[in-house]
């Protein structure tokens, strides 16, 4: 990878350092520009401009590398910024192997995208080469030996079924931001048979079994319901400090009908 | 052909280049265009280079046959390359040649293009070994595109052990969802 | 190689003959079987003949590409070639295939969820063209966690006419501090 190529020819104006991306990139590398000092905002801010400035020209392959790129900077400057001094204890140590390992996925990165760069042109290269595949001549051909099929009838389908099944299309998984449904109608419902049991409560002692935080998140949105309700009241002693809720409602409010939204 | 290097552009060696890649013999009239020379200059190219070959003894020859050259190999090394052929692990048939036979079984009459979208490769070198060892034959030709159809032949069904195509078991249990793949496969032959 | 006739039984002819005939990369034991050569001198036979087809400048070149000798067309005569081969071309790379290709080059046998790691992103769209393509097959499996390891394929060396994987550039000058990055790796790989 040539320099400059990453971001296209995109430039940097900035206090400490002003010129290609790219550069400031292989500067950090080198160690020979302390991250901190870099203005990521900024960093950003221009390049939106130079996006911008481009007009219909935009190039999605150029924001995406830089987005990579900005991100691990980020990832870095956080680690960096962290409180360093002297390293007297385990956490203080993990902080630094975490910035070290930031540091290498940067520079590992870079590394990758630069093989490739070589793979592309190898192939390119090698794309002009090309092989002779030709049928054999009858007189060889006769003496093949008998093809050997190692399989029966079964696998022979099978083996059909995946070639022939459709290959998925590409999609971006959203596996890592599932959550599990959640009901602030059912939660309302949970809260009012359990105060008016109590009569009072904590929100602690009220979200003690929950065990995600989109539970506690439902708990919450269900009581300011039952408040507007005028089921509940509240009572908080300290900014930040215990929040006491009270039952005020007849005893069959709540029982199966409250405000049905569901926090999906 | 001397050691010496041709005066003028390498026309010998453009040939060389194409013949070696060639199936088919090739006409010397294909061989002119392709080259972008005058035909008698290829004839006499072409007659040279062979001549060439003889003198230096080389293992291949190139001939013209049935109108068009080719390269053969030389009849002197016959007993070597049949014990090549012979004695090669060639008895088995590569991953990709069982796969694309699978597509060829399920899918025939097929076009070659349509068993290269489906396996999304180049299907070439796998066809022809597939023709050459007698699993696949032509079938036709398919009425709009006039592409070649494939399909596969009896010595196939007998090496399964397979009385006739219907015997094939069949895919649908190996399927996701069939109704998805007729749609997209429809989609894919109108692409 | 010179127009003089050879000493000796024809071993290179032999080979050309063999070679010509042969329709995958063919390494040079086998070659030694079918000549009844001895494999040095086998070798030593097929690196003369590609240099000389080079010196003489033949349209044809010999290589060794993913352990084995093939016949090429030289580089000098692809546009001539490719008016003949139609479609010979292989699909191009995308940036993010061409990167994940290099970390499953160098990091073999390496788990789907360590080449998103270095890639920084989901990497499983990519792997099912590189798989589909051929370029990257499945190595097993990872005997603590289970995982499936991929690796490259000796189609993967055609592509980019490498002989063998020792073959591949190395990784060391485009990383600017080696020693550390060792380092780093190594407690990444055992963490």
């Amino acid at each position: 990878m040539k320099v400059g190529e990453l971001a296209g020819d995109f430039h940097v104006e900035l206090d400490v350092f002003a010129g290609p991306f790219e550069l400031l990139l292989g500067l950090i590398a080198k160690h020979e520009l302390d991250v901190t000092e870099v203005a990521l905002s900024k960093v950003s801010d221009d390049f939106i401009a130079h996006i911008r400035e481009r007009g219909r020209e935009w190039d999605l392959g150029q924001a995406t590398q830089f987005l990579v790129v900005a991100a691990t900077l980020l990832d870095l400057k956080a680690a960096r910024l962290l409180p360093a001094g002297m390293v007297d204890d385990e956490e203080d140590l993990a902080v630094l192997e975490a910035r070290d390992l930031l540091f290498a996925r940067l520079l590992q990165y870079r590394a990758y995208k630069e093989v490739a760069a070589l793979f592309a042109g190898r192939m390119a290269e090698e794309s002009r080469r090309h092989v002779r595949t030709v049928t054999l001549e009858p007189r060889f051909a006769q003496l093949l030996p008998e093809v050997v099929l190692s399989i029966g009838p079964l696998e022979f389908a099978a083996l059909a079924g995946r070639a022939l099944a459709p290959k998925p299309a590409p999609t971006v998984s959203l596996a890592h931001v599932y959550a599990p449904q959640v009901s602030v109608r059912e939660q309302a419902v949970v809260l009012a048979a359990l105060l008016r049991r109590a009569g009072t409560a904590t929100f602690r002692a009220l979200t003690d079994d929950c065990d995600t935080t989109l539970l506690v998140v439902a708990r919450f949105l269900a009581l300011l319901d039952l408040y507007r309700d005028g089921a509940v009241s509240f009572n908080q002693v300290d900014p930040l400090g215990e929040l006491q809720v009270h039952w005020v409602g007849t005893s069959a409010d709540h029982a199966i009908s409250a405000p049905a939204e569901a926090l999906a | 052909m001397s050691a010496q290097p041709e005066p003028g552009p390498p026309l010998r060696a453009a040939l060389e280049a194409v013949l070696l890649v060639v199936d088919e013999p090739v006409d010397e009239v294909t061989l002119a265009q392709v080259v972008e020379r005058p035909r008698a200059e290829v004839t006499a190219a072409l007659t040279d280079l062979a001549a060439a070959y003889t003198k230096e003894g080389r293992g291949f020859d190139l001939r013209r046959v049935a109108g068009g050259w080719r390269f053969h190999t030389r009849e002197d090394y016959a007993d070597i390359v049949e014990r090549f052929v012979r004695d090669g692990q060639q008895a088995r048939l590569t991953q990709a040649a069982l796969e694309t036979l699978a597509v060829v079984a399920y899918r025939q009459p097929v076009s070659r293009s349509r068993v290269a979208a489906v396996r999304a490769v180049n299907v070439d070198g796998v066809m022809r070994t597939l023709l050459t060892r007698g699993l696949v034959e032509e079938k036709g030709s398919d009425p709009q595109s006039g592409a070649v159809l494939f399909g596969t032949t009896s010595h196939f069904l007998e090496r399964l052990g397979l009385d006739s195509l219907d015997d094939l078991p069949p895919l649908a249990p190996h399927l996701p969802t069939v109704d998805t793949m007729d749609t997209m496969d429809d989609e894919r032959e109108s692409s």
